[in-house]
């Protein structure tokens, strides 16, 4: 796990009652690298989501990492997109499918976000990226 | 006046803690909670007459039957009328299309079917593969962009224009709760003999209608919205035009008689109800009539009148809220935006505070087209809620929305 | 070995006395008894959870989502088949309706669906109803005189002579309790890529069916027969074939798009969910599936077998009395008749004693013309009945009998 | 109410066992007229039984009586559908109108006969009856 996520984490972890937490998720989904209005398109779409969530996952074959590009119309899923891109950037497939997302969100007090009746998609995308690593690492 | 703690005290998932704060329930839209003599009754009939219904000759077998056509005459005395206009479906789902399969028979191509601006999916879709079937058109009463609710005015050009064979719409909207001037339409229809259906999902426990009163052919609602179990609904029909009916499925109870080469079916609403009904579903149903039975009903409608009279004057003075609908004639529910913000960003953060409203489309996607939005936020209220409820949503709203500011 | 007592304790409605007699219930054919796990988890959730599914952003919602999915997965793995493959309906009835509406598609005049003299209304009117709409031609697997069940060689020849598009059969024959050979039968009828569909109904409970070993295409099972909750059923079908299916009911929760040109609807199963499910009723049929899971199959196997010798043997041996269908491959269910009484009379007399059987044609009156019967007297065993209720019922027949002499 | 329903009703109601009772009930079964088979047609069966109910209801112009005939396939229904011929033969519909079989079956400890989902047709008769008395008697 890379250090810029670790540090995510504290921030999440460390704060203070719901409220900051929430405002710092939502701080978050602002650093979250706004995808060109051209890729927001249908078959981008994350299916069973109450909102709009789009998700590239793509192989970068040299450096052999995987590259994650999504967004959402809501605050809170951009949020929880943005720890989900710290968690995962720059690794190599293999150790992608070393990690434990449901523990990582677990120990964040988030675990409910994957919960995939909730509609954020969230639950559906960490298995979209551990099926694309599985599929790299062969 | 409504004892509001008695009356409380009678749905137990009212003490429910979410999040460390106590459960405040505002989506009784998407269903109601139950009060504790409905769930008891699931619990007795299961421990003590469990049994399939009609046919039996054993104690058990006659103990469910009897209870299972009590709970019709309850249903038909609670609407005004006969036991044997009622029959039991899974759902206003259910009923709406056991309708429109069964009126295709009676359409020609051209013929217009006329619903409203308003009409939650259930009362759409069944129509358009209605339409497809039988070259029927679909139209729509639209609505008047001021207002947000339909004109009286323009429904009756609308029917004098088309002289619709089905006009089928909702008694109240579940988006926006604006109650439609149903009784005015059905009247007007006469002139042209069309048949009208009445989508009560949503008014059935707020309005409790009088089929005497409305003088409407069809009238549909599920027993989950109105204080009973999910998984049951009920249609109401006049009898001649009910029974005229083809059937819809077919397989045991609604026989009179099978060969291999040809079959003849019961009369109404015994032909209507293939198989295994949801006798449980039925019974604790029964126990939801008398429930409301024992409410005497201006109490409730003034309880619920004030409490959404309320809930408006506090939300229109948060600046930055929009509100949508008819906000005069309305069961208690209220559809809003917050300036750009998503629903569903503020659902979540209302959520950590024990408070549960819906989000989305609310299966009125044609609607929200008109609106021009995407999805709202929607409280739906029910007598069991409070105004002390009211206020500290408002409270717990006020900080949910300065946490996206 | 099943421990009954302990087995017994678990079901409430066993303790009841019925006209001064301790219950013995002998019509779990009809519909089973409910252990207090599936009682206690409706009432658990209509005080704890009771929301309404999908798209539920606050917490009650996902609760009930939650379990209602997890339901849908125990089902799933109950049977061997994948969650996506499970749809849920009010009952077999239904189940097999959707089937039949859905497969008309693939029907040309002509067609033949074969099914079995066996069968129960509810799998021949939905399917005359088809032939009616479409030309196809019902033909029957008759029963073999002598055994009274269908011969293996004789179904081959009716596929190799008819090459049906659809076979429908039932896995067990509620009537009768024969255990059908439909393995052979189902591998027999991929000759001719005929769909084959098995109504499960009686069997799920009893044979607790695996459909990666049976490889039919589609199977039906009702919740209500099988220590489940009325007003529920379900589907199974292979994903491709399933999801190739039109949609049958239309109405929110099965939507991907609505305007009012036109719908677009999701994938399998939630296709085929129109509307609020029964959710309450799905949650506890998982209960249901958890407790089935608990009680050893083979212990399970080996009591229901050794009820029914007994009971087999026992009636044998009664001067006057004729049993019916195949008293080996049996589920536990023995059809009988005295004399020339009318079973009507020997089950009042019955019941009088607390015992409960059913008579009647049972919903199969082609079969009873087969037979060359108007009736019979049922007694239909579960694996929570004991010898000793078989020898308390054999006494009192014996006393009713005398009666009617 | 006529002597002889008395008589029937005491021996009835006096009988030392629910076995005794129904082989009373079946006992006055076998008094019941046979209905000739070319009247045992479908137009005239009872709805909604079990077992098969023929019903037929003519009225007495001259002496203003309700005739009933009535048989049935099954022992039971047979003696109760005697017992009934003696509660309401040779009555005039005002009298007729007067009975409350509600009442008389209970008090015979029969009542659960006239539950309508026991598939006997006892219940419809007894409607049918006093229908019948009742259009007479305007
Ligand atoms: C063999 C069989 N098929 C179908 C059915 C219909 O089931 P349900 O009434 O639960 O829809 C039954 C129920 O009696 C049955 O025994
Ligand atoms: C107005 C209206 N009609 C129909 C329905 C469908 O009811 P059900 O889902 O119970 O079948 C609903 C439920 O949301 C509704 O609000």
């Amino acid at each position: 796990m890379n250090d810029s996520y670790i540090n995510v984490k504290n921030q999440i972890t460390q704060a203070g009652s719901w409220q900051e937490k929430y405002r710092e998720i939502m701080t978050l989904g602002k650093e979250l690298p706004v995808l060109p209005q051209e890729l927001k398109v249908d078959s981008a779409i994350v299916d069973g989501c109450e909102s709009n969530v789009w998700l590239y996952i793509n192989f970068n074959n040299e450096e052999r990492k995987l590259l994650i590009a999504a967004d959402s119309d809501t605050r809170i899923v951009k949020g929880l997109l943005s720890i989900i891109l710290y968690l995962y950037s720059d690794l190599t497939p293999n150790q992608i499918l070393l990690i434990d997302a449901n523990k990582e969100f677990e120990e964040m007090a988030l675990l409910k976000h994957l919960s995939p009746s909730r509609g954020n998609g969230i639950k559906a995308i960490l298995n979209e990226i551990n099926r694309k690593a599985y599929l790299m690492n062969k | 006046m409504l004892d509001i703690d008695k009356v409380r005290k009678k749905f137990p998932i009212l003490k429910q803690v979410v999040n460390k704060q106590p459960l405040i329930y505002f989506d009784s839209g998407a269903t109601s909670q139950k009060p504790q003599c409905v769930i008891d009754s699931i619990n007795y009939f299961y421990s003590n007459s469990n049994s399939n219904v009609h046919r039996g000759i054993h104690t058990l077998g006659d103990r469910a039957t009897v209870s299972y056509e009590e709970a019709r005459n309850k249903v038909a005395k609670f609407i005004n009328a006969q036991a044997k206009e009622i029959v039991w479906t899974k759902g206003a789902t259910e009923s709406l299309n056991l309708l429109a399969n069964g009126l295709s028979n009676f359409l020609h191509p051209g013929d217009v079917i006329l619903i409203s601006a308003l009409e939650h999916h259930a009362n759409i879709v069944p129509w358009q593969q209605v339409c497809a079937n039988t070259g029927a058109i679909l139209k729509i009463i639209p609505l008047d962009e001021t207002t947000e609710k339909i004109k009286l005015e323009t429904t009756y050009q609308l029917i004098d224009l088309y002289k619709p064979k089905i006009l089928s719409i909702s008694h109240a909207s579940n988006t926006l709760g604006n109650i439609q001037p149903i009784t005015d339409i059905i009247q007007y229809s006469k002139k042209y003999q069309t048949i009208t259906i009445i989508d009560g999902a949503q008014a059935f426990m707020h309005l409790r209608p009088d089929m005497l009163k409305l003088n409407c052919d069809f009238y549909v609602f599920s027993a989950h919205k109105s204080l009973g179990p999910t998984g049951l609904g009920g249609l109401y029909g006049k009898y001649e035009l009910l029974n005229s009916l083809p059937v819809y499925q077919t397989g045991g109870e609604m026989i009179k008689s099978v060969s291999f080469d040809t079959s003849t079916f019961t009369d109404a609403p015994g032909k209507f109800e293939a198989g295994t009904p949801n006798i449980s579903g039925v019974i604790s149903f029964g126990c939801a009539i008398d429930f409301m039975n024992k409410i005497d009903f201006l109490d409730q409608k003034t309880h619920e009148k004030s409490l959404f009279i309320y809930l408006k004057s506090q939300l229109e003075k948060i600046s930055g809220i929009i509100l949508y609908g008819d906000l005069e004639l309305n069961i208690g529910t209220i559809s809003f935006n917050y300036k750009n913000e998503h629903p569903f960003d503020i659902a979540t953060l209302l959520d950590q505070c024990g408070i549960a409203v819906r989000v989305g489309n609310h299966c009125t996607q044609p609607l929200m087209r008109c609106l021009n939005i995407e999805g709202t936020v929607r409280i739906s209220l029910a007598f069991y809620n409070t105004k002390n409820e009211i206020q500290q949503f408002i409270i717990h709203l006020k900080q949910c929305l300065s946490l996206l500011d």
